[in-house]
């Protein structure tokens, strides 16, 4: 229990850092969003017109620590304020709309690499040298090193425009309307393949090498060989004995991928118009939509801070010896 | 899908976005979409520059300016109703306008700073009038949307007011199908030019980007786009060559800027001296800026007065007589005029210094991602390094270009200008002294008291001829100053589709600007002009 | 006395027998041996001691009986019999019911050789399941009075390792090691980490249940003084040969090779009386 | 040394990646003598496919690829490894210090790094990017190479405290040996191959993001990078119009330099732990046991003394 | 407590009353150990006191305390009756260090992994100003090496990971000798040493002892060696002295029921398990109440004869 306090006051602190970070990075950089809206191409707007909108967006000038207050005030309130960009919609509307696919892209490609990555790697280990560790340590060296963009841009143009296999753009159906339907389940399915595949290629390596390295080490413990001792069969041994120990620092990565996957996520999404936050983080950056942006900061370290949490609730859970009775 | 079958659908992508969101109030200018102005609230009138300015008439009949230019009296077609079947009249437009003033930040087009008062003189006539005499006023009021009174009136927030049932007055008032992915907005049942009309719907599918249009192109699903498509005619015509059509006819014009108030003296010396700027533009080698950086896509701009081709009905041939040379690529000219000057490299670094011996060095902005333009302003660097000056590009963020071409803390730069109704549009707010520090078009920092006369006369007249008169003195001036160095205009982003419908403007059909974009009210007479192939 | 009853009852039978054993590790820039042609046996219900210093095969030894050994080490020769099969050429299958049911082990390190995220239920129950088709009452409970047996409270076996002291731990590998009644126990450096008095327990506690169930074991140790007065008989190695093999009093009083007997003389005697006593006693015993 | 050149040798993973490595050193350092002419020059047609001209085929704008390629290589490689100096001398200074000196300044420290890593990564340098604006390949590297030693520095404090405790370093203390004399000779030289793997990795985490960044439009686009090729590569969609090998150079170029550096750094791993070095592989013990198998049996004499060897099946 | 009396110029070191508290765990977990309770004790001059006693009983405390690597929390440590708590200036202290040195339990922490046999020893000699060129550091560390009976051809140029556990505790030892302390505290050093060499590491000791007129703290758990080497001993249990005195009047003659425990545990390779497992077993059916009674703070110390005496507890 004071172990999860510690940890939740932990959480709060780096929140707060990266919310006060958020604030000042903007307010840091030149030029203001109202005015690159509306100076980029077109017709730009007149000054009293612009004066006027960044009043309606609470762009307001004042004392800094004034403002610094107020907006930690709409943090704990979590009222981002509107979107500059999709004005009148409010940054929740906006994110709200786009985190639900990322989540469902992000949350889908972790569990299956982490469960892919982590058996294979389990085999990989456990059959050291043999034909499957040196077919799939190497190749997933490989494929970490490949950058997301490089994947996703190959998979699009490979399996999307030229062979036609699979849609590649938005995440479902233009024609649909999302309902319960198995026209829409399946629309959203092949939609996201593409994009999942890809970011479960990225992070797979990463499992996969970790607990294989993991377990490799723990190989040569005295439990792993008193399992086999016991006359257990392999595959208990392996899993029960080996692995389950060898998963405990994965947990920990599971929780630094976070980021990466987040990022990974950012970039597939971008490639393949997928709806989710990352597309609309690029899209608030280059529109200069810093009430977004912000939002989006403060969500994805959130994001990252409750991944961090479950893998610290998971290591106690699955770990007795940090568990107290 | 089932009863859009027996209607007329047409597809059309006029911008690129992630995401459709429900707000149809026309002065927002961020998630209006697209079809709001022209479609749902149909312009007073719309002025054609492709046909030097022609007036078409819509919900006004007859557009009438007092005879010293001080205010104009519009007269509104009878029988308009909105889409709800309520009358349309004078006061409608009244509120708007009010409205507008009483909300700054519904002036997107900052008419209140042309118009002084509206007044309506009875349900068929409104008056406006103006602080100064300005017979192009009339140009600038029926951009400004005119709403229904008795909607407005009950909305409390007219900024954030998302208007997701639009009453309008325009040809396609009702939203069929509304989705963050596509919507249809279909036939005004009320609307009063109902027979020339023949498309039932316009569909927008949602298409976040260039590739997206292009593979939605290609399969044939855009009847009506506008959207910068790389080797166009392999990657779209070619297939299916006779019905992917496109056309680009010139749009706003481009030009390198040099900035005369640069704060970096050595530049600023040089760029003072018109022969300094004649050698730069004859090093710009504008046929390679057309067709290696813009594919050949934009049209190439050699009127000394950058006048450019949309506007060639104005043009002053004693200009291009005069100054021609000066706006053509010839680099052996560049770098004879350059010697002549006294430019020559004094302390030996390689590049051209000026005739005092101070260095000149600068670096042309171009904003980042605008990669047409990045490629260009490397053409141009090309030349200018041949000639030896010591030219370099940079590419700051679109706002640092943005703000340091407004508050002239730049040396070099690649603009682009307005294009309007006529070409007093760009020289007013280029060179007008009283436009200083409003816009990035006043960049150069060039004024002329001469000019400033001349740029305020135009609009004091409603005389075609004395406007011409006006409009060659102006050309002359610029040509022989050269305070910005045109290259080309861009093209405006026009394709079609000629498989379900005909009656699409082109070279050979040129009725007016044939762009789907927002922000070209001509538009609503190229989707009148639009009819389905049986 | 009753062992050397049981022990001459068993000479005709022996739970183990090793012949010619050799061990090579093949490591990718050399390769040595081990374990040289080692031959022994270990007679039903004897406690057989391996001693010799830290590297010279005595674990590798042990591992090879039930097959434990992994690459790089490799048998290169010679036969394991127990209960006169040979453990050596068993299938997977076989060699896998045999450990365990005839073979169990107390590792080197006991305190690691529990699993630190199952509890010690768990840790039995499986071993109960594999060999035996226990449920997880029955297991439990069998459990409960194996822990009682080496002197742990039942109530604990819901504990992980964690939560017991390091001598605790090897009882508990030990109950393990006898819940299947196997022939022959093997005991490596079980006592390295404790401090005498604990170490003293748990002997004392080997010693007696080995007379109630009627075991084999396998002692290995450095510590000769201890071999001398828990075991029967005495193997001695040096780099991987088994230089002097005989009963516990003989190697003590009458060290053959040169090696056990410098073995001997680096040990400082504890208690001086006591060793002149001894002395005394044993040249009585000689004469006698 | 040579006992390190042997285990390289025999290590075929870390001499394929040191091959791969080297040649793109060599690439990188020889750039002005593998090209005839500025990258950025306009020499031929758009999009001319490969040809005995221009060996790897011309972009959008004319430029020549192979060029391209080639001066991209330096740039990569130069950002690669100044963001992994910036992040292994970063992360270790901090972790280092924080581990060896403990108390308050450690408590700031270890906030300062979990905090850091819970922020996410790179939606924080693409804003960043984007707000500074104009970012060059070296100010990427260096934004990079501030905001990611986090994972540097904990590794490197959790390493310092292990060693911190160990009596080699206590024995140091006693014999009175200044505080950065411990640091640096006495545990630094332990860190080694945590400092090895991270600097590798962390070149690999640049180049990938920079290149990321560049494509996404953030970085310089005069710059002459593989991310700047990518990004020019999308934005004249080289594929959709068939110019696949401008997309192709910088994708394999990057993939292969990152799967280069990730096998060198799998091989440091395998050569720091003596669990993973000592021994190979299975397949090699396989091997010699089938040929000692052999001889046995050809010397039937012999047979008692080995016909048991048992082969492992894994 | 008053200790056996001997001339008080004799006396180099003298502990009086020393507490340790350590506060581990950290939040709920927060727990004390009380590692050194009321511990006195002296060290005379060209003498070794053995420490001995169960695992975790302060040993190793004790002998951290005295160089000054922890700081105790109460009671006095004099050496040469100075308190050791006035050592504040860097100075100070090294001056002290270099008089007190210990050898440490774990020869596999002790040693640099990242660093030559030679360094290990060359460094001490350079700081303490005991040589001066290489060359004389050379020859003054094979000297070392050789007094350890290690070959200095062969031991000098490798690394800790060449060595054996009895290897490298030599090292240790000779690293011990060669800052040139008048006191040494050697911590089990021949835990991990093959039997054969042990005696002659301890022959070895003994002869620094005697001809050096070196003062020992021997730790050991091993009652035959401290019998062979210490001239006195105490008995540790829980943080306590429970019997200390002349080593064999304690050894021959234990009154402290631990102490009694203690060595009836001992093995007797003569008293085999099978003629006394009776006896045996009755005492350890005991230990467990010795072990309670032990652990309970001191009230009274006896005196069983001017040279040894043993503490009783409520
Ligand atoms: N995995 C391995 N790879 C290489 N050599 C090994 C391996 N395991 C053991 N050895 C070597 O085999 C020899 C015998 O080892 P073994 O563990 O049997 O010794 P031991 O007698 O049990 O020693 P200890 O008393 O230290 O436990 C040693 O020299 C050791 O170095
Ligand atoms: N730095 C420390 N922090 C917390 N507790 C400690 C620390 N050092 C020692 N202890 C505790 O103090 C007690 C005495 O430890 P010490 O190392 O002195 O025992 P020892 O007698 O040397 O044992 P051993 O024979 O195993 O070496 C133990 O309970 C130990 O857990
Ligand atoms: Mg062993
Ligand atoms: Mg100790």
């Amino acid at each position: 229990m004071d172990f999860v306090l510690r940890r939740l006051g932990f959480y709060l602190i780096a929140f707060f850092f990266a919310a006060t970070f958020n604030f000042f990075l903007p307010r840091l950089m030149p030029g203001d969003p109202i005015t690159v809206m509306f100076s980029s191409q077109g017709n730009p707007l007149p000054v009293e017109s612009i004066a006027a909108l960044k009043e309606t967006f609470g762009f307001v000038d004042g004392p800094l620590y004034e403002q610094y207050f107020i907006y930690l005030k709409s943090v704990v309130t979590w009222d981002l304020g509107s979107s500059v960009k999709y004005f009148p919609q409010t940054v929740n509307e906006v994110l709200g709309r786009s985190m639900v696919w990322t989540l469902f892209l992000v949350g889908t490609s972790t569990l299956i690499s982490f469960f892919i990555g982590s058996i294979s790697g389990i085999i990989a280990a456990w059959n050291r040298g043999g034909w499957l560790d040196s077919i799939l340590s190497p190749l997933s060296l490989v494929l970490q090193s490949i950058p997301a963009v490089v994947l996703a841009l190959l998979f699009m143009f490979v399996f999307g425009v030229a062979l036609n296999w699979l849609p590649y753009s938005y995440a479902y159906d233009i024609e649909l309307d999302p309902a319960f339907s198995w026209e829409y389940i399946s629309s959203v399915i092949s939609h996201a393949t593409m994009p999942i595949i890809s970011l479960v290629i990225v992070q797979i390596g990463g499992y996969l090498l970790t607990i294989r390295n993991n377990l490799i080490n723990l190989l040569g413990e005295d439990y792993i060989v008193m399992g086999r001792a016991k006359g257990l069969s392999e595959t208990r041994v392996m899993f029960n004995y080996g692995a389950r120990n060898a998963l405990l620092p994965s947990i920990t990565a599971f929780a630094m991928t976070v980021g990466v996957v987040l990022g990974g996520s950012l970039i597939t999404e971008v490639v393949f118009n997928y709806p989710g936050l990352g597309n609309t983080l690029f899209e608030a950056i280059v529109s200069r939509d810093y009430p977004v942006i912000q939002g989006q900061l403060l969500i994805m370290t959130l994001a990252m801070l409750s991944a961090n949490f479950v893998a610290d609730m998971a290591y106690v859970y699955l770990d007795p010896r940090l568990r107290r009775d | 899908a089932a009863e859009q079958d027996d209607k007329a659908v047409l597809n059309i992508a006029p911008v690129q976005v992630t995401s459709w969101v429900r707000n149809f109030n026309p002065y927002n200018q961020t998630t209006i979409l697209p079809t709001t102005n022209e479609y749902i609230y149909e312009p007073l009138a719309i002025y054609n520059p492709m046909q030097g300015g022609k007036i078409h008439y819509r919900l006004a009949e007859k557009i009438e300016f007092a005879d010293d230019a001080k205010s104009v009296v519009f007269t509104l077609r009878k029988g308009v109703k909105w889409s709800d079947g309520q009358d349309f009249d004078a006061n409608d437009v009244k509120f708007s306008f009010d409205m507008i003033k009483a909300n700054p930040a519904l002036d997107t087009r900052a008419i209140w700073q042309r118009i002084s008062a509206v007044e309506v003189i009875d349900e068929q006539h409104v008056k406006f009038s103006f602080p100064e005499p300005d017979s192009g006023a009339a140009i600038e009021i029926v951009r400004v949307p005119v709403v229904a009174e008795h909607i407005w009136r009950e909305v409390k927030d007219p900024i954030t007011f998302t208007n997701e049932n639009p009453v309008g007055t325009g040809p396609l008032t009702e939203i069929e199908r509304f989705t963050t992915r596509v919507y249809v907005q279909c036939r005004n049942p009320h609307y009063w030019d109902n027979s020339t009309l023949q498309v039932d719907c316009v569909r927008l599918p949602q298409l976040a980007n260039n590739d997206q249009v292009l593979a939605a192109a290609q399969k044939g699903e855009l009847d009506w786009f506008g959207s910068f498509l790389p080797d166009i005619d392999k990657t779209y015509v070619s297939k299916d060559a006779s019905n992917h059509k496109y056309w680009f006819p010139a749009d706003s014009m481009v030009a390198f800027n040099l900035n005369l108030e640069s704060k970096n003296p050595g530049n600023k010396k040089a760029f003072n001296d018109v022969n300094f700027r004649r050698a730069v533009s004859m090093s710009m080698d504008r046929s390679s800026m057309v067709n290696i950086a813009g594919y050949g896509y934009p049209t190439l701009n050699e009127y000394p007065s950058g006048l450019g081709a949309g506007y060639h009905s104005w043009n002053n041939d004693e200009v291009d007589k005069k100054f021609g040379q000066y706006s053509r690529y010839d680099m052996k000219a560049a770098k004879k005029l350059l010697k002549q000057a006294g430019y020559e490299d004094k302390d030996g670094d390689g590049y051209v210094d000026n005739p005092d011996g101070s260095a000149i060095a600068f670096s042309i902005i171009v904003p980042n991602g605008w990669t047409d333009w990045v490629n260009t302003v490397q053409i141009a660097v090309d030349g200018l390094q041949e000639m030896g000056i010591n030219a370099k590009v940079a590419t700051p963020e679109a706002a640092s270009w943005t703000s340091a071409l407004i508050d002239g803390s730049y040396d070099a730069a690649i603009n682009a200008y307005f294009s309007g109704v006529t070409p007093h549009l760009m020289y007013n707010t280029a060179f007008h002294s009283s436009q200083l520090d409003k816009t990035r078009m006043s960049s150069t920092r060039f004024t002329n008291p001469e000019l400033d006369v001349l740029l305020d006369k135009f609009y004091t007249t409603t005389d075609k001829a004395a406007q011409q008169q006006t409009m060659d003195q102006i050309q002359m001036i610029v040509a022989e100053n050269m305070p910005f160095i045109p290259v080309f205009n861009n093209p405006s982003w026009y394709q079609y589709n000629t498989e379900r419908f005909e009656g699409f403007f082109n070279a050979d059909n040129p009725v007016a600007k044939p762009q789907p974009h927002p922000g070209t009210p001509e538009r609503l007479l190229h989707l009148l002009s639009l009819k389905p192939k049986s | 006395m009753t062992t050397s009853q049981s022990l001459s009852q068993a000479t005709e039978q022996p739970t183990l027998v090793i012949k010619n054993l050799c061990v090579d590790y093949l490591l990718d820039e050399s390769e040595f041996r081990a374990v040289d042609n080692v031959s022994f046996n270990i007679n039903k219900g004897e406690i057989f001691g391996l001693a010799g210093e830290s590297g010279c095969g005595k674990s590798t030894i042990a591992f090879a009986i039930s097959q434990l050994l992994r690459p790089p080490a490799y048998i290169s020769g010679g036969e394991i019999l127990l209960n006169g099969d040979n453990t050596l050429t068993m299938d997977k299958k076989t060699i896998a019911k045999t450990r365990w049911s005839k073979v169990s082990m107390v590792f080197q390190s006991a305190m690691n050789s529990l699993n630190p995220v199952l509890t010690i239920e768990e840790q039995f129950r499986d071993m109960f399941y594999r060999h035996k088709g226990y449920d997880e009452t029955e297991s439990a409970k069998r459990a409960g009075q194996l822990l009682e047996l080496v002197g742990i409270n039942p109530n604990r076996l819901k504990d992980y390792p964690h939560q017991f002291s390091g001598g605790m731990r090897q009882r508990i590998v030990i109950a393990i090691g006898l819940a299947l009644n196997p022939d022959l126990l093997i005991m490596d450096e079980p006592t390295t980490a404790l401090d005498v008095v604990v170490q003293r327990e748990i002997l004392l506690q080997i010693h007696a249940l080995r007379k109630e169930f009627g075991f084999s074991v396998l002692f290995i140790t450095h510590d000769l003084s201890l071999m001398t007065q828990l075991c029967d008989r005495i193997g001695v190695m040096l780099k991987g040969e088994l230089v002097e093999v005989g009963k516990a009093k003989d190697i003590l009083l009458r060290p053959q090779h040169p090696y056990t007997q410098k073995l001997w003389q680096s040990i400082p005697a504890a208690f001086e009386q006591n060793i002149a006593e001894q002395r005394a006693t044993n040249t009585r015993e000689v004469f006698a | 040394m040579s006992g390190f050149l042997k285990m390289l040798g025999r290590n075929k993973k870390v001499s394929f990646g040191l091959f791969i490595v080297i040649t793109y050193l060599l690439i990188a350092l020889s750039a002005p003598l593998l090209t005839s002419h500025e990258p950025n020059k306009r020499v031929a047609r758009p999009h001319q496919a490969p040809n005995a001209e221009n060996v790897m085929g011309t972009t959008r704008m004319g430029r020549d690829v192979y060029h391209l390629f080639i001066h991209g290589t330096a740039t990569s490689l130069a950002v690669g490894f100044g963001a992994g100096l910036i992040i292994v001398v970063i992360g270790t200074a901090l972790g280092v210090s924080a581990g060896y000196f403990g108390g308050k300044y450690d408590e700031v420290v270890s906030l300062l790094t979990n905090v850091a890593l819970v922020v996410p990564q790179l939606p924080l340098l693409l804003v960043l990017a984007a707000f500074i604006g104009e970012a060059s390949p070296m100010t990427i590297a260096i934004i990079i190479g501030f905001t990611s030693w986090a994972w540097g520095a904990r590794v490197t404090r959790s390493q310092t405290l292990t060693l911190r405790n160990k009596e080699f370093i206590q024995a140091s203390e006693l014999a009175c040996e200044p505080s950065w004399r411990i640091i640096f000779v006495e545990i630094l030289p332990n860190l080694s191959s945590i400092i090895g793997l991270n600097f590798l990795g962390s070149i690999i985490y640049t180049i990938i993001t920079e290149a990321t960044l560049e494509f996404l439009g953030l970085g310089d686009p005069l710059a002459v990078s593989w991310g700047t090729m990518l990004f020019n590569a999308q934005n004249a969609s080289a594929m959709t119009v068939g110019a696949w090998w401008e997309v192709l150079v910088p994708c394999v170029a990057i993939a292969i330099l990152g799967m280069g550096l990730a096998l060198l750094n799998f091989g440091i791993d395998e050569i720091a732990n003596p669990r993973l070095r000592t021994f190979s592989g299975i397949k090699r013990f396989n091997k010699r046991v089938k040929q000692l198998k052999a001889a046995s049996l050809n010397t039937p004499n012999n047979a008692k003394q080995s016909t048991n060897g048992v082969i492992y099946d894994n | 407590m008053t200790l056996l009396n001997p001339p008080s110029s004799d006396i180099l070191v003298t502990v009086k009353n020393m507490t340790k508290t350590f506060n581990t765990g950290k939040g709920l977990h927060k727990r004390q150990v009380h590692a050194l309770r009321n511990v006195s004790f002296e060290l005379k001059k060209g003498r070794a006191l053995a420490l001995v006693g169960e695992s975790g009983s302060g040993k190793s405390t004790v002998a951290r305390l005295l160089t000054r690597m922890h700081l105790h929390n109460s009671g006095e440590v004099l050496y040469r009756g100075q308190d050791i708590n006035e050592f504040n200036t860097h100075r100070e202290l090294a001056q002290y260090r270099k008089n007190i040195q210990m050898i440490f339990q774990d020869p596999y922490g002790s040693l640099n992994p990242a660093h030559t046999i030679y360094h290990h020893l060359a460094r001490p000699l350079f700081t303490h100003g005991h040589v001066k060129t290489k060359i004389q550091a050379i020859e003054k560390v094979n000297d070392l090496l050789r007094l350890v009976e290690l070959d200095p051809e062969a031991t000098a140029s490798k690394y800790p990971h060449q060595l054996s556990g009895g290897q490298r505790q030599r090292v240790s030892i000779a690293r011990t000798v060669a800052i040139g302390a008048e006191i040494i505290l050697a911590d089990e050093p021949t835990s991990m040493l093959d039997v054969s060499i042990r005696l002659d590491i301890l022959k070895l000791l003994n002869k620094m002892k005697n001809e050096q007129d070196m003062t020992f703290l021997y730790i050991t758990h091993d009652i035959a060696t401290a019998r062979y080497f210490a001239e006195e001993i105490a008995i540790m249990y829980q943080g306590q002295i429970v019997e200390w005195g002349n080593t064999s009047s304690v050894i021959d003659n234990p009154q402290h029921p631990y102490t009694q425990l203690l060595l009836s545990a001992v093995p007797n390779p003569h008293i085999s398990f099978t003629e006394a497992a009776i006896e045996g077993s009755e005492l350890l059916e005991q230990a467990n109440t010795i072990r309670e009674k032990s652990m309970a703070p001191i009230v009274e110390t006896v005196e069983y004869n001017s040279q040894h005496f043993y503490a009783q507890h409520d």
